[in-house]
């Protein structure tokens, strides 16, 4: 594949947008291209929250998801509102308290991100990088360079976060992996 | 619905759960609003909620009167033309430290010029919440916001004072822990036949608190709690105001209101000249 | 009735006041400065209320604020204040409140020649305040038009529920001549249609035919309204099929309804073969010379549009398609020549006459330009 | 005529900030999940801080002769 | 150097910053915040100076007396304090003040949709202040773009001594992509021309190549300045040939040197037999529209004008005279549209795609319109 | 040139005489300003002079300093840029009661607040002049002007208090009478560092004189002369101060300036991060 | 004649103004058509002030004197700056105080207007108004009626100054007649 | 080193508007055809009123030790 549309959603504070630019930034690192979106203001405040990314060998003009490859919805709220952009090649990956509909098309990754969060980092605010994990694991190392991501990480968190972000990145490839395991 | 009578009576419930942040201390202040024109038993058509922008200024959708979204800064310009259009309705301000003091700088110190019956309550949580934490005309010196990465070097409005400065004839504050009072106050604001000015301090967690590490709603309401201290208290002990916030009803001194000016022109020329 | 000598803006104070205005906020500047005062002497007489507000942006939200308590309001302002006052506009339109603006206009751009005609606000008129929004402009050429249009601004805001801007001159502000106030009986006076439905069941902004009825604060209809985009119950919402359909909606009802306002005078245009299209001050200039080419055997006619926005496309491309050339003549670099030559440019030449000194434009400076170019064709 | 006062909750309008627990004299109240839980409703009083407070109305205090 | 991952307004800053920008003066507004967040912080750095001023028009009138000042100077809004910066705007323009304002669209009129794209304020970059007036504007479609034409924007205003409009919209202002800055030696500065002469011989707005040479306050020269008509000498005038020719010349020095600033870009035209017309966020859907097509079969191409105004009328007319038809795609309800109908009306049909409910036009609505007409022509 | 030292040295004479009326208080007020300037002996390279728009504000032209007249009311925000674009220049604005106070109230009151570098110099005729004889926020209450034919009803701003309230570092009043006070006061407001604020109390026979019946230019003068009374005398014999106008030195009370707190700033950040 | 262009001048507070309006005010109540302008704004504060009017039995559409069938000045200084504007078969109505240049077309009536004001009347106030006077007697009855300028002056001017004007008028109408006696 | 007083007029900018005439304590001055007369000089004290309170500049104490 050239080019894949991501789409993070979850509440105002689990930092998805952060994640849409690591993802992005790492993407470029890596000498592809790379777009990020959000969604901004009021309709971001409180409810749901949505950034995209989208990485592609080509240059990307509209720089919009229209598809979906990648759906993350961290909330129940986020997955009702933005599981209609989903691919329907596309890869689902929800927050293990969500309900989701039946017929999603595609592979659907149910994870316990959140609930790795608050026992294994004792923070909710490690979902984002959980998830990052999970993201670069679904595409693969021939996307992006594992030290690349991991880099890019250390930049963009709070320096006293940096390692504790790292693991639960790494966190996040393993909740994908022991799924293979 | 589920949720209490004064809520009921006086909220379009439907647009409920607001927009604001959780804690933002903008809901208790609004509820203090609610508070006062449910003691004061003001038929609800005859009150009119004008609004700038901001998030403060989100207020008037929430309430079950006629209510007025206007532009930023002008809330205080559109109540003008309201109250003297129809002076019977009586007309509340709601609006932001920004939205009063920065851009609607001058329409303050005019309407309170001119003390024409309107209310204004403010708001004020130090910052512009709404577009995401920049300092305000009511920062304190030195404070963090995203527009002064390096602290504050714009000195802060007393907003009371400019008020009361430019002609107010009622003036006083509360706080967003002060709840009480804050209702109190603007009961005594609306009855005054003139331009009325309430300062609520507000929280504004998400920016304010967070850039300036005042900890969550709780810790910022308890700051208040902690360190206002009511103007009579430091009128017979002024030791006891020393670093300390005031508030309560600074100012009461009603004067000739401009409508009820207006209508003795009306009165003495209405018919000659004209139709 | 008699002929009285009155001073355009008096004339305009006089439409106003005939047409129902009773409130009036503004801030004096040259060369509108009259509207303001006499409104301050005539207002009280009638019962209505005048304020001189600290600016022009608090006279254009005063007045929308008035207008949403019930009351017919206008404000009058020149170049700079007009400026001001734009961001408010853009909020009459979007709330649809009715509301009469007036500007006379003087030389631009800043502060100018404040004392001295000009055409210079016409494209400001209509692009003024950000956003796509409906335009409703109207401009009169003398004494008794200003009388008469002021009162039709008042009916198209308060029939179309949108802010109507009357688009004079320092020319024709300033000038003195004959007029005949009417009777009230003889004038028609449209008021804003009311709700009638009980409060509980008024849905402030919904509309079959594109004009929701309005309640006025205070009549029992709680209502809210606001400059964000809004659902049919006035609330805002982010909702695309929504937003789409206000904004629709709002430049349609103003633009769909032209034929209700399509103001025009037409002046020797039978057989024309050439025409000059002049509004305002100039033209009555450009009467003059139609006259005068005339008699030099020169088939000249006048086309004036009286509502200059929503542009009269239908007319002007009629004529268009009739004629060989148009000239249009503004006081102005070329303004209102772009839009004439987008309609007519498919048809015939459109060619500018322009000045911008401060200075009405001369029927002889016309009759130079077309005389100039037709009678030399004529010989060769 | 006595009544019987009830702590109640809209629980869609509770952005779960805190303040209500912070303020409650008797620790009622918990944060759980990013919502207000009412812990222990027997160690209220109906002192109201908490309807007071809560700058959502998410809480309040009903009763029969309130209508409820 | 190494692409960065950049956001839209950061680039203009950091273009900003580039161009010698050392002074800024703002109001927070969606979605032009972040110019001036980081603006504030990385200004003291370089030397330079922040101000968030009270509104939008103290933050024009500020940009404007630092330039006088002798410091390059910059201000950014979106919709509704552009409004407000109007009157002002047109103060930079007749006194030749050079200054950079930055207009990020979001949805309008009025408050509108404060967090959603649009390019609703095309119109009013031209034509928000009174009178006629000169006017640049330049519209970047990528966060590259917006670094190189924030640039270009400073040296246009120095080199003409006239405010120029960055007309960005949320799309871009908001978008994260990789950006590559610029060593400083690649980078073309353009700064103001500075007096050589002796003071007492300085003529302060006295110019033979229509652009007079800029003394900064505090140089030695000290001379006035005033919005009002004014003469070389910059004192008040009312004379009718000064005014003509102060005007004329304000406009002229940017209409007749366009070909200095003519940016655009072409894409697959050479053949073209359908031009989309397309600028800022809408013009990357138009590019994806245009490859889409071309695999259908059809020949189309983009014409992608980033100098907005003036309108680059030669260009488009050229392309008019080669093509069957121009779709003009733009998030409003068809500003620009009026002027390309106007010059390339007379040779192609020309029509619109308009979009005003907060999204962007994607490729395929541009795909359906444009496909969905020439695919059931083909097959008729 | 046929006139004074003074006048040939700070004056553009060629553009005398200026455009004033007979008598308008204007003139010798803007004479105060110069003598004020050749007091100090400032350099004229570095001096700017910054007006809005109205009659007061035209004095910049006639002035041969770096003159800007801006856009009505807004002749501080334009100043603010200048000054701190370049703080070694020295600031004036010369500005009119309509001009500050009515459109560019909100101006005064935050460049106030800043305590930027800045001597404002109101010429207060207490009308329009410019524009006819309008009322303005400072006519007084009852007083007559063109749109106040039945007698003005808006109250009137006491300037002097509204800057100081605002946070004026330097106050004070003179009249057109008063011209060596005022030249002073202006002396003084220059030399404090920080923002300054000087009402001039001017006359226009034209139209608040002759609307309201005060006689020609030196009856105007007059009145000054026997209605004024300094501000010193009053703080010794409140009595004295009964029905006059106060006029003096109100507030001199300096405070850290805008421009050099912003210098500490990029004394401490220039560098890093940067280029 | 039908058509009348003329301008009157003099000082700022001379009452040219007030003049023009009267005379366009009578024509009106005659039942003629007439416009009246005037130059407004700083260049008539103090300096030379001009008001217009034409009078005509058919419509007016160029509301400006092109070239003025009659001109008044009442100073030098609106003498030299409007001369030119007189028409070549004009007429001229100076102050007696005034220099002329040789070369005028068209009649010249030199007259005492502010001499006569300040001895006759005790007051300049009443030059406008001698000057309306001289102008309708040159116009003539057949333009406008006498009493008509009568009860216009009589309505325009101050109410307590109304005997004055109209002797003031009067004594215009002699100024013109005495030359012909 | 004696000064020779002298009291000055710039005719040109003098508009009439009496304020010399009025704070003049010697009596000096009076309005002529809308300008300022020097009725008296030989009255005048060179006390300066006339120069300090004219607004328009239009008269003055010159000298020779002033330079003119
Ligand atoms: C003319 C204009 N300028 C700027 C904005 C952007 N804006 C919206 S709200 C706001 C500040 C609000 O601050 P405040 O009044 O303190 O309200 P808060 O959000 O803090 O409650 C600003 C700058 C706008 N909407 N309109
Ligand atoms: C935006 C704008 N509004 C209005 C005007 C018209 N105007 C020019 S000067 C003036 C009032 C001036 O009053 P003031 O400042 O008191 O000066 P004065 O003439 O009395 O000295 C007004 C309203 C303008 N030029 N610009
Ligand atoms: S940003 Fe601040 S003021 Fe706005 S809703 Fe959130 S907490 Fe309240
Ligand atoms: S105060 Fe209200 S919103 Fe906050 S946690 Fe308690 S119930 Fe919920
Ligand atoms: S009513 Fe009082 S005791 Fe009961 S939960 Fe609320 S705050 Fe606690
Ligand atoms: S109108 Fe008044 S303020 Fe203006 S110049 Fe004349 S006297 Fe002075
Ligand atoms: S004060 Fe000056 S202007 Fe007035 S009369 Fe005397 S000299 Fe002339
Ligand atoms: S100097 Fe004194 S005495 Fe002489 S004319 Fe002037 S005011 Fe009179
Ligand atoms: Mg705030
Ligand atoms: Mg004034």
């Amino acid at each position: 594949m050239n080019k894949f549309e991501i789409q993070l959603s979850g509440s105002g504070g689990q930092g998805v947008i952060l994640a849409a630019i690591i993802l992005a930034d790492a993407a470029i690192k890596q000498g592809l291209n790379a777009v990020q979106t959000q969604s901004y203001g009021p309709e971001a405040r409180g409810g749901a929250s949505k950034a995209e990314v989208i990485i592609s060998k080509e240059e990307i003009y509209f720089p919009k998801v229209t598809k979906a490859n990648i759906l993350l919805a961290l909330t129940q709220n986020s997955y009702d509102k933005y599981i209609a952009n989903l691919d329907k090649d596309g890869i689902l990956i929800v927050d293990d308290h969500i309900e989701t509909d039946g017929d999603i098309p595609g592979k659907v990754y149910i994870l316990p991100i959140l609930n790795n969060a608050n026992k294994k980092f004792e923070t909710r605010m490690v979902a984002n990088i959980i998830s990052i994990g999970a993201i670069y694991a679904l595409l693969g190392e021939k996307v992006i360079n594992k030290d690349i991501m991991i880099n890019t990480i250390a930049e963009r968190v709070p320096p006293v976060t940096v390692e504790k972000n790292i693991a639960a990145f790494k966190e996040g490839i393993k909740l994908i992996e022991g799924i293979y395991d | 619905m589920n949720c209490n009578e004064t809520t009921k009576n006086y909220y379009r419930v439907d647009k409920l759960p607001h927009i604001w942040c959780p804690g933002c201390g903008h809901g208790t202040l609004m509820n203090a609003v609610v508070r006062a024109v449910e003691k004061l038993q003001l038929n609800k058509d005859d009150l009119v909620i004008v609004s700038g922008i901001g998030c403060s200024s989100r207020a008037p959708g929430y309430l079950d009167f006629n209510t007025l979204h206007t532009t930023h800064g002008r809330a205080l310009a559109f109540a003008t033309g309201i109250k003297l259009a129809n002076p019977k309705l009586h007309v509340i301000v709601i609006t932001g430290d920004g939205d009063s003091s920065a851009i609607g700088g001058n329409h303050l110190i005019h309407a309170a010029r001119r003390n024409i019956d309107i209310t204004t309550i403010v708001f004020n949580n130090n910052i512009y919440g709404m577009t995401g934490g920049q300092y305000s005309p009511t920062t304190p010196y030195g404070d963090f916001a995203t527009t002064s990465a390096y602290g504050n070097i714009d000195k802060p409005f007393d907003l009371c004072s400019l008020a009361q400065g430019a002609g107010s004839t009622y003036v006083g504050r509360a706080t967003a822990y002060h709840v009480t009072l804050m209702q109190r106050l603007i009961e005594k604001a609306i009855q005054n036949k003139g331009f009325s000015f309430v300062e609520g301090l507000s929280i504004c967690p998400t920016y304010y608190g967070r850039k300036n590490k005042k900890g969550d709603a709780f810790e910022m309401h308890s700051f208040y709690k902690n360190n206002c201290v009511d103007i009579r208290v430091v009128e017979k002990t002024p030791e006891k105001g020393e670093n300390k916030i005031l508030i309560g009803e600074f100012h009461n001194d009603p004067k000739p209101e401009y409508t009820e000016s207006y209508q003795v022109i009306i009165d003495k020329f209405q018919g000659m000249g004209g139709n | 009735m008699a002929y009285k000598l009155v001073q355009g803006n008096e004339a305009c104070v006089e439409g106003a006041l005939a047409a129902g205005m009773r409130f009036f906020a503004g801030y004096p500047i040259t060369p509108s400065t009259e509207i303001a005062e006499i409104s301050s002497q005539k207002l009280p007489q009638y019962g209505g209320k005048f304020i001189q507000m600290e600016d022009e942006i608090a006279s254009m939200a005063a007045i929308i604020g008035a207008s949403l308590a019930g009351v017919k309001s206008m404000t009058a302002t020149s170049g700079p204040g007009f400026s001001l006052m734009q961001e408010n506009l853009g909020y009459a339109a979007i709330t649809e409140t009715p509301c009469v603006l007036v500007n006379v206009q003087r030389g631009g751009p800043s502060t100018g020649l404040p004392t001295l005609p000009a055409q210079g606000d016409i494209m400001q008129a209509k692009w003024g305040t950000h956003g796509d929004h409906p335009t409703v402009a109207l401009t009169p050429n003398s004494v008794q038009e200003v009388y008469e249009y002021t009162i039709k601004a008042f009916n198209i805001a308060e029939k179309f529920r949108t802010p109507v801007i009357l688009l004079m001159d320092e020319t024709v502000g300033h000038l003195r001549e004959k007029m005949l106030i009417k009777d009230p009986s003889e004038i028609e006076i449209i008021n804003r249609k009311k709700p009638t439905c009980k409060p509980e069941e008024y849905i402030a902004f919904k509309s079959d035919d594109s004009i929701p009825p309005m309640a006025a604060f205070g009549e029992g209809y709680r209502y809210h309204v606001t400059g964000l985009i809004h659902d049919e119950t006035g609330f805002p919402t982010n909702n695309s099929q929504i937003a789409d359909n206000l904004i629709r909606r709002l430049v349609g009802k103003v633009e769909n309804n032209i034929d209700d306002f399509s103001y025009y005078e037409e002046y020797k245009l039978e057989d024309a073969e050439i025409v000059i299209l002049a509004f305002g001050g100039v033209s009555r200039s450009a009467k003059s010379a139609v006259d005068k080419l005339r008699s030099k055997d020169l088939k000249v006619g006048l086309f004036r549009p009286i509502t200059m926005w929503p542009f009269l496309e239908k007319q002007i491309s009629n004529i268009a398609q009739k004629v060989e050339e148009i000239f249009v003549a503004e006081m102005n670099l070329g303004q209102y020549y772009l839009e004439v030559d987008r309609v007519a440019g498919k048809y015939c030449r459109v060619e500018k006459i322009n000045k911008v000194n401060g200075e009405l434009i001369t029927p002889d400076e016309i009759i130079s330009v077309i005389g100039g170019k037709y009678e030399l064709q004529r010989n060769n | 005529m006595a009544s019987k006062k009830v702590l109640l909750q809209n629980i869609n309008w509770c952005k779960g900030c805190g303040v209500c627990v912070g303020f409650c004299p008797k620790q009622v109240l918990k944060i759980e999940d990013d919502k207000c839980v009412i812990a222990y409703p027997d160690k209220c009083i109906f002192c109201k801080q908490c309807e007071l407070r809560c700058p959502d109305n998410a809480i309040y205090i009903g009763g029969i002769d309130n209508g409820l």
